[in-house]
């Protein structure tokens, strides 16, 4: 039985989904939300390396670490901002976060 | 065979942690999880061949953005006993169409496989085993030459990043003392007043200055 | 030239009269219509003499009116003998009507516009009866239809005049409708509305068909019917005349022109001047001496019963105007005309006699609050004798008689020799001769016989007209008396052929005036008999009996209330008519217009209001809904493609 | 670093190496206030110099690898983005004075986020694109949040990133389809492996198209997407937001161009269908959206998602028309999106700003050039000739209807109509209702961006402004030509 | 004179742009501006009628610039178009005239919609490119708009945008069909789109964008509706010009567009329009009848003597479109005249209910003469204007279809039945309320502007030539276009 492509994609594709799922399923702590991201990300980044692998090409993994990169700094405005909502609401619950509509 | 064992575990956890992030009822158990799902998924990558990534997922994101994760959760006084992650009451319609998504996704890449495009040559082609080259020179051969645009790139992106993070969250707390140097050295004598006060009478001239009586 | 200033007289008083009426003042107003009036009447009799005696037939084009492709109207003159009557009659009542009003109406504010109005609507006329195509006789046609409807409203503050103002103008439109059809048949099956052209074709379009309407019908059937609409509507005939007796709501002078003389028998001079194309529509033909017929009887039942003494007359101008139909629909339009010019002069007569005494009564109109009164204004008395012994048609067989002794006769012998269905118009024609004497007597004898049934205070003032009033009388006895004796020769006997000329037309199957001299001897002595019975009855009823009207009238209530309502036409119209169309009108505005459209249209907006309460609810202010929603985007954009990609193959 | 290079990259550079010095600027300078007005004035300065920059190049060139292209199209997609940069910062000053936000930090990250558009709009790879993107989004998500204090401000941001942020990670997932099944990042590698016949059904191929589209209609609020708009519009700071609703847009709008038509010409059919779909719902959901609404702003989120719908039709028609259309267009939407939000910031009370609609009540008694210009600017949005924003609908409608797709073309028209029902409601406010309290005096800065506006949308209808407009639209569109000929 | 056109079109462009230079209270200067900029642009021209050749079917006055791209500026006028523009021109400054006294709130603004609403008009009549003409059609709802909501009445806002809204739905799907007929031609250019032949199926669906854009202008029934509130909503002037020359609009386009470009089309879906011109006759004569409200009554009107002129276009004879130019300046002249009497009592009295008035005749003698002008003329009385329009479509009409003619000649006897009740009750009758006892008859100023509407509508009543002349060539020449269409496709059906 060999690894093939399929089963790198298929364990992305799951993560992938959760972490979509994390979003709308969680209601309570923005923060999640920041892991679930994370979970998408890490998801894009599998798939990335195992094309790499697959196709026998160095770019998936330049595009990967790329990600990574980005991820990251993405992740400290992130929390930034949740932190400067914290402030002014005093709260981070997903619920609480809608001032606005309609 | 040892490779499929060792990819069976690896994705297993990596999904099951990845499972566990989004249903922990604490945020910080979610963490946690979260970070295991990266050690696996590092494994993953080792699987295939992607050393220098796999380490670089440990250290950015297990040292760094994980860590950085737990900080937030826990700076933020945050009353965990309010936030027991009750489930919405939609997510039964919710967890159809994420399940609609996955099977699309799985049933697709297995009903047909994935047929890749006849035209692929590859760019940066990995360097064979046999050629010495490991993966973070092979990388490291590109990035800073192929690849100088998007490396450029990303340092502004990480510039922002800093920039964004500090503009926010650095408070100027009135009332704070802080030193200035520019304004210490540009005192001037003129900074320290001589005044004669006479006798029973009053430091500040009377409607003189009278924004120096605020 | 001539011509001209005969139809533009009556147009420049108008003018001077309306528009400076008010700058020149009342009287100089009334001499200005008055004296151009008469001299266009006395050049329309010159022209009577050139034309309809000496022959000749003159058509002036003016201008150009309306061109368009093959449309060619101008403004145009034509004068024959069949307009040289008319402009003789027009102009000649017209103009001593004008003088009869300058003593009738000296007390009203607003002379000026009666005067204006006057000769507005002799222009009207003169410009139908001169017209050499079908578009300008329709202007005159309804040229006078409106000067109508501004005399009958002339005291506007009446609602009644208004009401009976809107309702002639109304009712003949609905005529006019006919009237306009035809014209456009006429110009769709001859790609021409000029009389020489289509006079000139019709016998080629005879007995040939059309669809109209859905049906094949024959062309110069369908249309002579058409025109003949227009005609029943401007001459009052049965179904369409109820506006007439209502028009008597306008003052007295005015009933005499244009209710009397000249308005209302424009469908007599219609049809005479259309001869070359009834004559080939025997059916339609048959259809005007029916509706003759009918109305000759039917005005004349009607008018044995009524109390107002402008409506007697009324109703018998509509009977008097069957009469006329009848001849034309048989063919005789000689005496039509015949009678349309004798009937002028006596029932301008009677209507301004009437006037007379409305005027001396200080505008009573009801006979019942009348009698009495020929001691009081003998002078009127004796004019309206006259007339009525001229309606009645007085005379003595084979010698001589009053002016409608010779045109009726002519025309119930006339309708005898036509042979028509069990002759039924003969019989209704003598009938009605019959009830045509008892009403006319009725009136005299009930306004100006017995003891006054006036108040005290109005018999006492009750005094003879003015000399401005008396005049036109006198002439117009003068006429109601000679005319008939004078002309007879010229329009019906002997004279006739080269008297009309080309003017009328008369097909090869119309033998009519070769009948009418074989008809049996009786045949001329039945209207004299039915005249002489109809006065018996009258005196009987109104100076032997007096209580026997009224004994009568209890005996036969139904039929006399049925006769007093005017056949109850008015409730009938109104019932399928007017309230329908207002009810109609109302329920398509508040029910189409209102709920329907603008129900559709407002329930779109509402329709919109409630998507965008939708739109706006689904956005909650939840990320997590947000991003449900960019999840179920996804998945169904995902679902649609791999679908159509995998399984469909529809994109390629 | 050859010359070639230097020139193709220079605006990106000029702007970059801009940002870092106004950086120094900024740090060092030592009054905050004047601080931010110098680095505001600066900024401008630079973003000048980059549009002078743009202006100077000709030609096509791409470099490094091909990842990176200048051409007529980019261009003119740059300058856009340039000019709405310029205007948006103008009207930033007065506002953020007010209320002691003018921090230096602001116009820096302006400026970044604008190298990020320009990345977008260069962008031939598509590690390109996502790096441009993110630059541009952090940038974004910072300025989004500026006004610390505030709460709806800082919800704006938080709301912005989250989903931006799963956006981003949609759109990477298509990417990384795509780059698995062609084996390359770049556009051109990509479109010769969709140009192969059996890659038209290829599910990894329509896998990357479905969830790159997806990431880019987040950018651009095309329906179902676009749910953050609303909130977003409302909660930023009115400059920030002006500054989204234009040069970002056209960001978007230039990314979402080009990988259509560069990267997937062999899809055209599939990707068409999912940008008729976007249009159709962008469209409907516009119109419906911004009738229920009472903030200002709220309903301008709206109006911009239905404009986004019109826009996308000329991209749906699939030709250089269509994508000439597209250019019109969103440089018409952009001249009025930059007008009307200077004029929303224009409603000002003693108390501050107002954004209610209602607020606007008798304008036109009280400030009659005022609701003239707002007046004039909601008729263009609607689309009502001779002003701009008719052109700007003939001309995505003109290519659909060459294109066939006359239902698309239907459907727009009568949702134009429904739309017009809410634009004209703020006319019917301004002018048919009785006057309120009259605004505070309008800034002049304000009002140059609110003239300036209102002079482009009125003048259009001459030849020297939109013949020029269309002109170089045409040219940028025809660059594009040779990828459509499927 | 090769820019005459151009300048006619935009003279009062420029005068609006002079009031927008004057200070808001200098109401005096503001109506005089706009009063001579109309009289200028009124005797420029009339420059045109007299230099106008009634000889030549083709376009006159015409000149061309290019624009955008493949968009030409292109201006000229034919036979249809002419008058047109002179109707435009004439009735401007009696609108002016009318606002004089009754405008006085935010006067500039007023006149300045009223001038950029003129410079719109013309255009649409002399505009030789489609999309310029869409530009000046679509362009003038914009001031119309302005004009309905501000100085509207009670439910100006309702009115407005109905107005609106209605229109805007009908022409954006007239644009779509412009831009397919731009791909199928090449061009936008007016005369080259009336030789081009499209293929009968793309006429149809052409024809009925076309019709859904021309019909709510015109309006036609059933989507009439927004013209009765327009009306009653709008100021006197806005009522005349909506009345006058907006609803003209329609009808133009239809001849400019409908009939010569999709004659195929046209001929198909005529008895369509024939029974909808019906309908609109009867339907909303009906209507009219039982009005309470003076300026609904009229507007009800003026949809059914739109009726005449939609079933006079498409009998495509030369009677059918000579009455149809003829029925459409009349009643230009007519209703416009019939909303500035109506203007002319609610100046003085405030209020449009019928019931409100009668007996009028004893305080204003003048008054009722220019009413009962009008409404002989709405009635269409022969020696009026309104008699020739309506005597030619019917005409036509019975070569048409028989049974169009006869129901549409009923209306002959409503439109007398509605006119003449609605002048009885307002007119007529004793004067009996008290607060009509001290009414004004017209002054001087009304009678400045009522009574060149009078002299025109007996004069045309009586004279229709120098009309019918000017519009006689361009019409033939479309008819014959338009039956040898009929011919070549009948010929196309044979094998």
């Amino acid at each position: 039985m060999t690894i093939g492509l399929g089963h790198y994609l298929t364990v992305a594709a799951c993560l992938f989904t959760l972490g979509i799922f994390g979003i709308f399923i969680n209601r309570k702590n923005v923060i999640v939300i920041l892991m679930s991201i994370e979970l998408i990300l890490l998801a894009v980044n599998i798939n990335l390396v195992a094309f790499s692998h697959f196709n026998g090409d160095l770019v998936g993994q330049v595009f990967a670490l790329f990600v990574l990169t980005v991820a990251a700094a993405e992740s400290a405005v992130g929390l930034a901002i949740i932190v400067v909502y914290f402030r002014n609401r005093g709260s981070i619950a997903v619920e609480d976060v809608n001032m606005m509509k309609g | 065979m040892a490779a499929a064992g060792f990819f069976y575990l690896f994705a297993v956890l990596a999904v099951a942690s990845g499972a566990m992030v989004i249903l922990a009822k604490n945020p910080v158990h979610a963490v946690l999880f979260l970070i295991l799902s990266f050690f696996n998924a590092a494994g993953l990558f080792v699987l295939l061949g992607a050393e220098f990534l796999a380490m670089l997922l440990v250290i950015v994101y297990v040292g760094a953005v994980s860590v950085l994760f737990l900080f937030v959760v826990m700076m933020l006084d945050v009353d965990f006993a309010a936030l027991k992650a009750g489930f919405i009451n939609n997510a039964k319609i919710g967890a159809l169409v994420g399940g609609v998504v996955l099977a699309e996704l799985v049933a697709l890449f297995s009903y047909r496989g994935l047929a890749l495009a006849p035209t692929l040559s590859a760019a940066s082609p990995i360097p064979a085993a046999s050629s010495g080259i490991t993966n973070t020179q092979a990388l490291g051969d590109i990035i800073y030459t192929k690849y100088v645009f998007f490396f450029q790139s990303a340092g502004l992106i990480l510039l922002v990043a800093m920039i964004g993070a500090i503009v926010l969250t650095l408070k100027h707390r009135a009332g704070v003392k802080r030193q200035s140097i520019s304004e210490q050295v540009a005192r001037t004598a003129k900074a320290l007043e001589v005044v004669k006060v006479p006798s029973g009478g009053s430091v500040i001239p009377a409607a003189k200055h009278p924004e120096a009586a605020e | 030239m001539i011509y001209a200033a005969i139809v533009l007289l009556p147009l420049a008083g108008a003018l001077i009269a309306g528009l400076f009426g008010r700058v020149i003042g009342d009287r100089p107003s009334e001499i200005i219509t008055t004296s151009f009036l008469f001299l266009a009447a006395a050049l329309a009799w010159i022209v009577f003499f050139q034309v309809a005696l000496g022959h000749e037939t003159h058509t002036i084009t003016l201008f150009r009116w309306i061109t368009s492709g093959e449309l060619d109207t101008s403004w145009a003159l034509k004068v024959d003998t069949l307009t040289a009557v008319m402009l003789v009659v027009v102009t000649t009542v017209s103009s001593l009507v004008h003088l009869y009003s300058i003593g009738y109406m000296h007390e009203d504010d607003s002379r000026t516009r009666f005067f204006a109005y006057l000769s507005l609507f002799t222009f009207a006329m003169l410009t139908l009866v001169t017209s050499d195509n079908l578009v300008q006789m329709f202007f005159g046609w309804e040229g006078v239809g409106l000067a109508s409807y501004l005399l009958i409203g002339f005291w506007y503050k009446k609602p009644a005049a208004n009401a009976a103002a809107i309702k002639a103008f109304v009712v003949n439109r609905v005529g006019d409708f006919g009237f306009a059809l035809g014209i456009f048949g006429l110009f769709y099956v001859f790609r021409t509305v000029n009389f020489e052209a289509i006079f000139a074709a019709a016998p080629g379009a005879a007995g040939k068909t059309f669809l109209f309407a859905g049906y094949n019908v024959d062309i110069l059937t369908t249309l002579s019917l058409l025109l003949f609409m227009g005609a029943m509507g401007k001459s009052a005939q049965f179904l369409l005349h109820t506006w007439l007796p209502d028009a008597m709501e306008g003052p007295t002078p005015v009933s005499a022109l244009i209710h009397a003389a000249t308005m209302v028998t424009a469908g007599v001079f219609m049809v005479a001047r259309l001869s070359p194309i009834f004559e080939f529509a025997p059916d339609a033909l048959k259809f005007v001496t029916m509706i003759g017929a009918v109305t000759a009887f039917f005005a004349a039942t009607v008018a044995l019963v009524q109390n107002d003494i402008k409506r007697v007359v009324a109703y018998s101008t509509c009977s008097q105007l069957g009469y006329m139909f009848v001849a034309c629909g048989i063919g005789a339009y000689g005496a039509g005309i015949f009678h349309l010019f004798t009937h002028a002069f006596f029932k301008a007569l009677l209507f301004l006699g009437s006037g007379s005494v409305i005027h001396a009564m200080h505008h009573e109109q009801d006979m019942r609050a009348m009698g009495g009164l020929r001691k009081k204004i003998p002078w009127t008395f004796a004019a309206m004798v006259i007339g009525t012994l001229a309606i009645t048609g007085v005379g003595i067989p084979h010698v001589t008689g009053f002016a409608g002794f010779y045109s009726k006769d002519a025309i119930i012998e006339a309708a005898y020799a036509a042979n028509t269905p069990n002759n039924y118009a003969f019989w209704l024609l003598v009938i009605g001769a019959l009830m045509t004497a008892f009403y006319s007597w009725r009136l005299i004898f009930m306004t100006f016989y017995g003891e006054t049934r006036a108040d005290h205070h109005t018999y006492e003032h009750a005094h003879e007209s003015p000399a401005t009033m008396m005049v036109p009388l006198a002439v117009l006895s003068i006429g109601a008396t000679f005319a008939g004796v004078v002309f007879i020769s010229y329009f019906v006997g002997s004279n006739e052929q080269a008297f009309w000329g080309s003017a009328i037309f008369r097909g090869e199957h119309n033998h009519i005036l070769h009948n009418m001299e074989e008809v049996p001897g009786w045949v001329g002595l039945s209207s004299f008999v039915a005249m002489l019975i109809g006065f018996v009855i009258a005196w009987v009823y109104y100076i032997a009996a007096p209580w026997l009207p009224a004994a009568t009238a209890r005996a036969f209530r139904p039929l006399y209330l049925f006769l007093l309502n005017k056949w109850y036409f008015d409730e009938l119209y109104d019932f399928i008519f007017v309230r329908p169309a207002f009810a109609i009108g109302r329920f398509l505005w508040k029910g189409g217009d209102g709920a329907v459209i603008d129900g559709a249209i407002d329930g779109t907006a509402a329709g919109v209001g409630r998507v965008t309460a939708r739109v706006v609810r689904l956005q909650t202010g939840y990320l997590y809904h947000y991003a449900f929603a960019m999840l179920v985007g996804v998945a169904a954009i995902l679902t649609w493609l791999t679908y159509n990609g995998l399984f469909g193959g529809a994109l390629k | 670093m050859d010359s070639a290079l230097l020139h193709t990259i220079l605006p990106e550079l000029i702007l970059a190496v801009g940002a870092l010095a106004l950086l120094m600027v900024g740090v060092f300078s030592s009054n905050g206030e004047a601080a931010g007005r110098l680095v505001g004035w600066l900024a401008i300065a630079v973003f000048v110099a980059a549009i002078i920059a743009i202006l100077e190049q000709s030609g096509v060139s791409s470099v490094f690898e091909s990842a990176f292209v200048s051409d007529p199209l980019t261009r003119f997609f740059k300058i856009v983005i340039l000019v709405a940069a310029v205007l948006s910062l103008l009207l930033t000053f007065d506002d953020f004075g007010r209320i002691k936000l003018m921090l230096f930090e602001y116009p820096v990250l302006m400026i970044l986020a604008a190298v990020g558009m320009l990345m977008m709009v260069s962008a031939n790879d598509l590690i390109a694109l996502y790096l441009g993107l993110e630059l541009q989004n952090l940038a974004l998500y910072v300025i989004a949040a500026f006004r610390r204090d505030n709460i709806r401000s800082s919800e704006a941001g938080l709301k912005y990133f989250v989903l931006s942020a799963l956006a981003s990670g949609l759109l990477l997932y298509g990417a990384s389809m795509l780059y698995g099944v062609t084996g390359s990042t770049g556009y051109v590698a990509i479109a010769a492996a969709s140009r192969v016949p059996e890659m038209a059904s290829n599910i990894g191929l329509m896998v990357g198209l479905v969830f790159v589209l997806v990431g880019i209609a987040f950018k651009i609020a095309a329906v179902p997407f676009h749910m953050w708009t609303p909130d977003v519009y409302q909660g930023a700071p009115t400059p920030v937001t002006t500054f989204l609703a234009s040069a970002s847009k056209v960001a978007a709008m230039a990314m979402i161009v080009r990988f259509t038509q560069a990267a997937l010409p062999g899809i055209s059919g599939e990707w068409r269908q999912i940008i008729i779909f976007l249009s159709i719902a962008s469209m409907a959901l516009g119109a419906f959206g911004a009738i229920g609404q009472t903030d200002i702003k709220r309903l301008l989120a709206y109006s911009a998602i239905g404009h986004v719908g019109f826009a996308l039709i000329g991209l749906a028609a699939n030709n250089t028309e269509g994508t000439a259309g597209v250019l019109i267009y969103l440089a018409i939407y952009v001249g009025m999106t930059l007008g009307t939000f200077a004029c929303v910031l224009a409603m000002r009370r003693n108390g501050g700003n107002v954004e209610n609609i209602e607020d606007l009540s008798g304008l036109a008694k009280t400030d009659l050039t005022y609701a003239s210009i707002l007046g004039m600017l909601m008729f263009s949005l609607a689309g009502i000739p001779p002003l701009a924003g008719f052109w700007a609908k003939w001309y995505v409608f003109l290519p659909a209807i060459k294109a066939g797709l006359y239902p698309l073309a239907v459907i727009g028209v009568v949702t134009s109509v429904v739309g017009a029902f809410y634009y004209l409601r703020i006319v019917k406010i301004m002018f048919f209702d009785d006057a309120t309290e009259a605004f505070l005096p309008r800034e002049n800065k304000t009002s140059v961006v609110m003239g300036l506006s209102a002079a482009f949308i009125l003048l259009f209808v001459l030849p020297y402004v939109g013949g020029t407009l269309v002109d170089a639209a045409s040219a940028a569109a025809a660059v594009l030509a040779p990828l459509q000929t499927l | 004179m090769n820019n005459i056109l151009s300048v006619v079109t935009f003279l009062p462009l420029v005068g609006a742009l002079l009031i927008a230079a004057q200070n808001a209270d200098a109401k005096r200067n503001v109506r005089w501006i706009a009063l001579w900029t109309t009289l200028v642009t009124f005797f420029v021209s009339l420059l045109l009628w007299w230099n106008f050749d009634t000889t030549t079917a083709g376009f006159q006055f015409v000149e061309e610039h290019a624009w955008l791209g493949p968009l030409k500026y292109k201006m000229g006028v034919d036979g249809i178009s002419m008058l047109f523009i002179i109707l435009t021109t004439f009735l401007m400054p009696l609108c002016i005239l009318a606002s004089w006294v009754s405008i006085q709130d935010r006067v500039k603004e007023y006149m300045i919609a009223f001038l950029v609403l003129e410079t719109l008009m013309l255009g649409v009549f002399s505009a030789l490119d489609m999309v310029l003409f869409y530009l000046f059609f679509e362009g003038g709802l914009i001031p119309m708009f302005i004009i309905i909501g501000v100085w509207g009445g009670k439910r100006r806002v309702y009115a407005s945008f109905k107005f609106f809204l209605y229109t805007l739905l009908g022409s954006v799907l007239m644009l779509l069909a412009m831009m397919a007929m731009y791909w199928h031609a090449g061009t936008t250019d007016i005369p080259t789109l009336l030789q081009t032949k499209f293929p009968p199926e793309m006429q149809t669906w052409l024809w009925v964008a076309f019709f859904a854009s021309f019909a709510v202008k015109m309006p036609m029934w059933p989507v009439h509706t927004w013209l009765p509130d327009a009306h009653v909503e709008a100021p006197t002037a806005g009522s005349v010009i909506l009345a006058g020359i907006l609803l003209k609009m329609g009808g133009y386009g239809f001849l400019r567009f409908s009939l010569p470009m999709f004659p195929n089309a046209s001929a198909d879906l005529a008895p369509f329009i024939f029974t909808l011109s019906i309908v609109a006759i009867i339907y909303t004569s009906l209507v009219a009848l039982v009005q309470e409200d003076m300026k609904k009554l009229i507007a009800y009107s003026s949809v059914a003597h739109m009726g005449y002129v939609t079933m006079g276009i498409f009998t495509g004879s030369q009677q059918g479109l000579d009455g149809a130019i003829f029925q459409m300046l009349s009643h230009g002249l007519v209703s416009s005249a019939l909303f500035l009497c109506v203007g002319v009592i609610y100046d003085r009295m405030h209020t449009r209910e019928i019931a409100a008035y009668g007996g009028l005749v004893e305080r204003m003698p003048k008054y009722a003469v220019a009413f009962m002008v009008f409404t002989m003329a709405n009635v269409g009385l022969p020696g009026t204007s309104g008699f020739i329009g309506e005597f030619l479509t019917l005409l036509s009409a019975f070569k048409a279809n028989t049974w169009v003619a006869i129901l549409a000649t009923t209306g002959v006897i409503l439109s007398a039945a509605y006119a003449l009740y609605l002048y009885r009750r307002i007119i007529f009758g004793a004067l009996e309320k008290a607060n009509l006892r001290s009414i004004l008859d017209l002054s001087p100023r009304e009678v400045a502007i009522l009574a060149p509407l009078i002299l025109l509508t007996i004069f045309y009543g009586f004279y229709p030539a120098p009309v019918l002349d000017v519009t006689a060539t361009s019409v033939k020449n479309l008819v014959q276009n338009y039956q040898s269409a009929q011919l070549t496709s009948a010929a196309a059906l044979v094998p």
